[in-house]
C-alpha cells in the first residue's frame, strides 16, 4: 500500500526493513527513551498490558516504572502533569488513549501547554509529545474517531503531527519527541496496522513542514495527510487506469504547514482537491483553501475542492463508511473538478 | 432478579460470540456485575426513578423493560436507534466518555427537585470513571445542591488494566463522599440483596429530600475488558480464580435453593427465558432498516441549509432518494 | 456608533429605546424567564452579584434562587448539569464566565451537549444556551479575551451566535433560548457598554442563518461579525470619505451560515475581505474563503483576504492593540485588495 | 515575616491606586492572605523548593528575592516579562485558569522526585477553585504518586461573589484529603506562625518521600476581589468589620509587640522597605521596553514560516524594524 518508491520522495528504500506503522511507532519510543533518560511514557494502560493497541509495549521491562507510567483515568491530570514534568526538566511523551478524550483535557492543552512557554516568556519549554490515536474507519464506539485536526491547528502554540506511513511514523516521532515544543502526534486508527512499509533502519528524522510526494502527478493535486493519504493514493491508482494524472500531496505536518509545496502543486496543477476525514465547517481543509487562495489564487484554474466527512457528530459503525471519505468519493470529486472549465 | 442475573450473562455471552463472529464491533461483557446492575434497579421504581448506566450495564436494566436490551443490541450492531431508549423508558444509552454521564445524573436529578418529581437518579460508573474531574464535580455539585441522586460506582477491580491501586490512594472509593459532604457505602457488589438494600435506603434519602449518596458496590471483572482485551497480559496468576468463588450467579443461586426458592427447573427456565430476550433483541435489531442519509437525522431539530445541501449531494452521489 | 438606520436593514427604529448591549441582554433574560418558567439561569456569580459584567442583574430577585443559581467554580460541572437539566425537560440558560474557560468543560460541550440529540436519535433535545463573553481590546488577563469561534464551528451540532448590535442581542439570545437545540451565544466584551443602540420593545426575534448589512456598497464587502462589525464600520466610514464603497456584512450567525447573502455579495462586489480576531490558522475567516471558493469562486476579481489575529495566542495588554484587528488594518486591507488587477 | 506581610499589604494598596488611576487593568489584591502566604513560603528553602501561586500571593513571596515583586508589576502592567521569572527562582508566574497549576504542582514535584531531588513544591487555589476537578484529579494523582507536593487552600470565605457555603457541603477544605488517601489538615490563615508549623511539617513529610499534604489555611479576603468588583452587592452586612478583627497585620504584630520584637520603629521601617519594594519594582517594570513586533517571540522556540510571513507584515505595516 505504500507509494511505489520510484514516484515517491520517501528516502526509506525496499532494502529497509517492512513494518507496521504501529510497530514503527513502538520501535522509535524505545530508540528515543534508550537515547535520553528524560523521556517519559505515561498515560492509561500504557505499561502493564503495553497500550490498547499495543503501541507502548516492551516500555516498561526494558525502562522500569519509574519511566513508563500507568496513570489513574483522567485526561487532564495526564497532561497537566506533563506540563509540571516539562517544566521539571523532564521529556514528556504522554498518551491520549483517543483523541476524542483530549476534550477533557483541552483546557490543560488549549490553555496550558500550548502557551507556557508564551506566558513565562521563554523560561519554562514544553517539549511534550502528545500521542493519541484518531480517525475512522473501524467501527468504534463514540468519540474514538473524529477528526479535531480542524480545532487543533488553531491552538497558536501547538504543532500538529500526521504521519501517513510506517516510516514518517518513526522520522516524525523522533522529531516531535527532540522538538523543544509540544507536539499533538495523530496516529491514524487504521493505519496501526493498516499502513505497513519499508522504515530506515538506525536514527531517521523528518524534519517538519516539509510535505511528501505520495505519488507525483500533472493533472489534478490532491492534498491530504495521514490515513487518508493512504486513500487518496488508491483513488490515484484508480484515476492512473483512466489516463489522469494525479498527485498525492502528503502534508505530514498541519502545524508548520508546507505552504511552498502546496502553492507549487498548485501553480503546475491549478487543480486541487483537499481531502480530511473531519467535519467541514470550521475543518483544516478550509485552511488549506484559504492559504491558496492567498498565495496561488490566479494559478487557481477551477475552485479548489473538499472531500470531508459532513456536519454531522462522527457517527455510528453502520453510518461510518457513508462518512469517512473513500476512494471512490475522491476518484469522483477529481473527475468532476477536471469537468470544470475557466 | 436471578432471572435478570442470568439474562444479562447469557445476553452479555451471546453478544461475546457475536463480536467473535465478526458481527458487531467491540463489546463489554457484564460477567461479575450483575448482581450489582440487578440488585441496585431492583430498588428503583420505573415510574418515576432514572438509570444513568456507563456501558456494562445495558445487558441487565430489564427493570426498565425488554426493550433496553434490544436497544442494546442495536447498539452494539451500530445502528442509531441503539442510542433511542423511548419515552417513557427512564434510561439513557450506555455512555462511552466516561464520568459525563455523573454531571448529567446531577443535572437530571435537579431538575426531579425542580419540577417536584419524587422520584431519584441511579448513574452507575466504574472504579476508573471515579479519577475523572467529572465525578469529583458531580459529587461536590450534587452536596451543595442537595439532590436526589445515587453515584453508583461499580468497583470492578479493574479499569481496562489498571488496578485499583493505581487508581486512587484513598481508603475506598466510598471514602470519597467526604469530599462531598454525603453518605458514603461500601457493600458487596456481588450479593444483590445487600445491594438492594443499600441502594433502596439511597433512594428513600433521595426521594425524602434528604440528597445524594455515594455507594461502592465491590464486585469484580470475570472476563475481559472487552471483546478486544487480553486479561492474561495483566491480571496476577490466581486472581480471576478466586473472584470466581463469588461469582453472583453460583453465589447468589446457591443462596435461594439453600432457602428453596431456586432449582433445576427454574435455573433452566431462567436460562430459556435469557436467551429468547437476547434473540428478540439481536433479531429485532438486525431488522431495522437504515438509509445511508439519515446520517443528517437527529443534528438539530431542523436541518441546517448547508446540511440540507450535502444531503441532496450525498443522495446524489449515493443515486438514492434523499 | 450604530449604523445609519437608511442603510441597515436592521428594523430597529430611532423610536425605540437606546440601549448598552449588556442591557439587552439584561432586559432579555428577564423577558424569557418571565414567559416560559422552565427558563432557568446559572453560572459563576450570576446570581447574588448580578454577574461580572451585570449581565444577570436582578434576575434573582425577581424569579429566585431555583432559577437563578450560583454555582460552584466548576464549568464541566455547569454545563453537564445543563445538559441533564435539559433531559429533565428544563430550558437551561448557563454562562460561562469567560469563553476560554470553555475549555475546562470542552469534553461536556462538544462530547455531550453538541451530540446529545444525535446519540439519543432524537429522544432527548438539548435547548441550551451558553451565554459568554469573549473577545479582545479591554486588558484583560490571560484567556478572557480569546476568540474560539474556529473551534466552536468546527463541533458538529452545535450552533454559534455572533451578535453585534444592542437589538441583535436581544432578537438573537431570544431565538436562542427558544432554539430547541444547544447555542453558544458570544457576547462581546468591549460590546457589553461599548456598543449601543436603539431596541425594539416587545418582543423581538432575529431567525438564525440571516446575515445583515450593518453598511452597504458595492466596491468591496467587508464579512465581520460581533464586535468586529463595530470595527468594520469605522473602517467603512473613513473608507466612504476616500470615495470607497464598502459594504459591512454581519453575519451575525456563524453556524448556520448565511452562504446566499455571501455569494450576493461576492457576485455584486467581486472583492472581500474578512474580519476575525482569532488566530488566522484554523479560524473562521478560512472557513468563509473556502465557502465562497465554493460558491462564488468565478465572481471573484482578486484573492478574499484576512484581516485576523496572529498565529500566536492572545497577547497581553502591551501587545494587544496589534494584536486585535482595527479600522486602520482593515482600511489598509481594502484598500490592497483593490489594487489588485485582475 | 511581619516586614514581608508588611510590603505585601503595601503593594497591593499601591497597585490597587495605579488601578484606579488606569495606569494599570485589574488587580487581585492580598489584603488578609499576608500570614498565610509569608508564613508558607517561609518554610521553604528558595535553593530547592518551587511556590506555583494563583493570583494574590505574587505580592507576597519575597521569601524568593526582589525580583517576583518587579516581575508581578510587570505583569500587572501588561508586560510580557511580567510572566518570566529568571532561572533560578522557582516560582511560577501568577495562574489565570484556575486550578490549572495544581496539576503543574503535581508533575514539577514528580520530577523532583525522579530526579532525586529533595525539594518540595508548594502550590496555593482558593477555595473557589477546589471545585474545579482539575484540584480533584491532582489530588488523587499526588496520593497514588506519592510525590512531594503542599496542596494549600486559601480559603478567604468568597471566591468573588460566591461564598464557601455554596462551594462544597464537606465538612472543610481540609476533609477532601479523603477523597486522595493524604492527610489533611486546617489552619487558622491569619497567623503565620501557625501556618509556618503545619507547612514545615508538610515540607518534612514531602522531603522524606512521605508524600503529599492538603492543607486549608482559613483567612478572609478583607478587600474586594478585584479592583472590578464591589462586595458591597453580596457581602452580609457586618461579615466583613468582624474579619477585620483578624486582620494578620494588626494581631500579628500586637503578638510581636507582647514579645518585645516588635516597636513603631521597626513598624516604620518596615513601612518604607516595603514603600520602596514596590516603587523599585514599579520603576522597573515601567522603564521595560517592549517592540510589537515580540508579539511572536516565544511562542516556539523558532517561528514557523507562517509566523515569520506574519511579523515581516506586521513590522513593514507598522514601518519597524522586524
Ligand atoms: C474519558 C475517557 N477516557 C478514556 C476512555 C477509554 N476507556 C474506555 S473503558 C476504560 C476503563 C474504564 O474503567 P472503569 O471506569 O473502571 O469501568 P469498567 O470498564 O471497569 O467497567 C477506558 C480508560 C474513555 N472511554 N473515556
Ligand atoms: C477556570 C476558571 N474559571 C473561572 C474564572 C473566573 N474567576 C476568576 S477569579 C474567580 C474566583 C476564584 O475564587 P478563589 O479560588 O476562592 O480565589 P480567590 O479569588 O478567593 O483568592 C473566578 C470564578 C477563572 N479565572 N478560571
Ligand atoms: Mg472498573
Ligand atoms: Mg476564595
Amino acid at each position: 500500500m505504500s507509494p511505489e518508491p520510484a514516484r515517491s520522495t520517501n528516502p526509506a528504500s525496499t532494502a529497509d526493513p517492512t513494518m507496521t506503522m504501529v510497530s514503527a511507532i513502538n520501535d522509535t519510543l524505545r530508540a528515543e527513551m534508550a537515547r535520553d533518560e528524560r523521556v517519559m511514557v505515561f498515560g492509561e494502560d500504557v505499561a502493564l498490558s503495553g497500550g490498547v493497541f499495543r503501541a507502548t509495549e516492551g516500555l516498561l521491562e526494558q525502562f522500569g516504572e519509574d519511566r513508563v507510567v500507568d496513570m489513574p483515568l483522567a485526561e487532564a491530570a495526564i497532561l497537566g502533569a506533563a506540563a509540571g514534568l516539562a517544566a521539571g526538566g523532564m521529556v514528556p511523551v504522554p498518551e491520549i488513549q483517543f483523541l476524542g478524550f483530549s476534550y477533557q483535557a483541552m483546557h490543560q492543552l488549549a490553555g496550558q501547554i500550548a502557551r507556557f512557554r508564551y506566558r513565562t516568556w521563554g523560561r519554562f519549554e514544553m517539549p511534550i509529545t502528545i500521542r493519541t490515536p484518531f480517525g475512522g474507519g473501524v467501527r468504534t464506539p463514540e468519540l474514538h474517531s473524529d477528526s479535531l485536526e480542524g480545532q487543533l491547528t488553531n491552538i497558536a502554540g501547538l504543532k500538529v503531527v500526521t504521519p501517513a506511513t510506517a516510516a514518517d511514523a518513526k522520522g516524525l516521532l523522533t522529531e516531535a519527541i527532540r522538538d523543544p515544543d509540544p507536539v499533538v502526534f495523530l496516529e491514524p486508527l487504521r493505519g496501526y496496522r493498516g499502513v505497513k512499509g519499508p522504515v530506515p533502519r538506525g536514527e531517521y528524522r523528518v524534519p517538519f513542514g516539509k510535505a511528501r510526494w505520495a505519488t507525483a502527478g500533472n493533472d489534478v493535486t490532491i492534498i491530504a495527510w495521514s490515513y487518508q493519504v493512504e486513500v487518496a493514493l488508491r483513488a490515484a491508482r484508480s484515476l492512473a487506469e483512466q489516463g489522469v494524472e494525479a498527485g498525492v500531496l502528503d502534508l505530514r505536518t498541519l502545524v508548520p504547514l508546507d505552504v511552498e509545496q502546496i502553492v507549487e502543486a498548485v501553480e503546475r496543477t491549478g487543480r486541487v482537491v483537499v481531502v480530511e476525514e473531519a467535519v467541514p465547517t470550521g475543518g483544516f481543509a478550509a485552511e488549506i483553501i484559504a492559504t491558496i487562495n492567498e498565495h496561488a489564487f490566479w494559478s487557481l484554474e477551477a475552485p479548489p475542492v473538499r472531500v470531508s466527512g459532513y456536519d454531522t457528530p462522527y457517527p455510528v459503525g453502520q453510518l461510518e463508511d457513508t462518512y469517512v471519505p473513500d476512494a471512490r468519493r475522491i476518484e469522483h470529486a477529481v473527475l468532476a473538478l477536471l469537468e470544470v472549465q475557466p | 432478579m436471578m432471572c435478570e442475573m442470568i439474562k444479562g450473562r447469557i445476553a452479555s455471552d451471546r453478544l461475546w460470540s457475536l463480536q467473535r463472529q465478526g458481527q458487531i464491533g467491540t463489546i463489554a461483557p457484564i460477567d461479575g456485575q450483575e448482581a450489582t446492575t440487578v440488585g441496585s434497579t431492583w430498588a428503583l421504581d420505573p415510574a418515576v426513578d432514572w438509570v444513568i448506566p456507563q456501558y456494562r450495564e445495558s445487558l441487565a436494566l430489564g427493570r426498565f423493560g425488554p426493550d433496553v436490551l434490544d436497544r442494546f443490541a442495536a447498539w452494539a450492531l451500530g445502528h442509531p436507534e441503539g442510542g433511542h431508549l423511548p419515552d417513557p423508558i427512564r434510561v439513557f444509552p450506555p455512555q462511552i466518555s466516561l464520568a459525563t454521564q455523573i454531571l448529567h445524573a446531577v443535572g437530571l436529578a435537579w431538575s426531579l427537585k425542580l419540577r417536584g418529581i419524587a422520584g431519584a437518579v441511579l448513574v452507575f460508573f466504574g472504579d476508573g470513571s471515579s479519577s475523572e474531574g467529572d465525578f469529583y464535580e458531580a459529587g461536590n455539585l450534587a452536596g451543595v445542591l442537595e439532590v436526589p441522586v445515587i453515584f453508583l460506582c461499580s468497583n470492578n477491580g479493574w479499569a481496562i488494566s489498571t488496578p485499583t491501586s493505581r487508581q486512587t490512594a484513598a481508603a475506598s472509593f466510598a471514602a470519597k463522599a467526604e469530599a462531598f459532604g454525603i453518605p458514603g457505602v461500601t457493600v458487596d457488589g456481588m450479593d444483590p440483596i445487600a445491594v438492594h438494600e443499600v441502594v433502596s435506603a439511597a433512594r428513600d434519602r433521595a426521594v425524602t429530600g434528604k440528597g445524594a449518596t455515594l455507594i461502592e458496590a465491590v464486585n469484580y471483572r470475570l472476563n475481559a475488558h472487552t471483546t478486544a482485551d487480553d486479561p492474561t497480559r495483566y491480571v496476577p496468576a490466581g486472581e480471576l480464580e478466586a473472584a470466581k468463588e463469588r461469582d453472583p450467579l453460583v453465589t447468589f443461586r446457591r443462596q435461594l435453593e439453600a432457602r428453596g426458592l431456586w432449582d433445576r427447573d427454574r435455573q433452566a427456565d431462567a436460562e430459556r427465558a435469557g436467551a429468547a430476550a437476547i434473540d428478540n433483541a439481536w433479531n429485532w435489531a438486525t431488522a431495522l432498516p437504515l438509509e445511508q442519509t439519515a446520517l443528517f437525522d437527529h443534528v438539530f431539530a431542523a436541518p441546517t441549509q448547508r446540511q440540507r445541501r450535502q444531503r441532496t449531494d450525498l443522495a446524489a452521489y449515493l443515486g438514492v432518494e434523499r
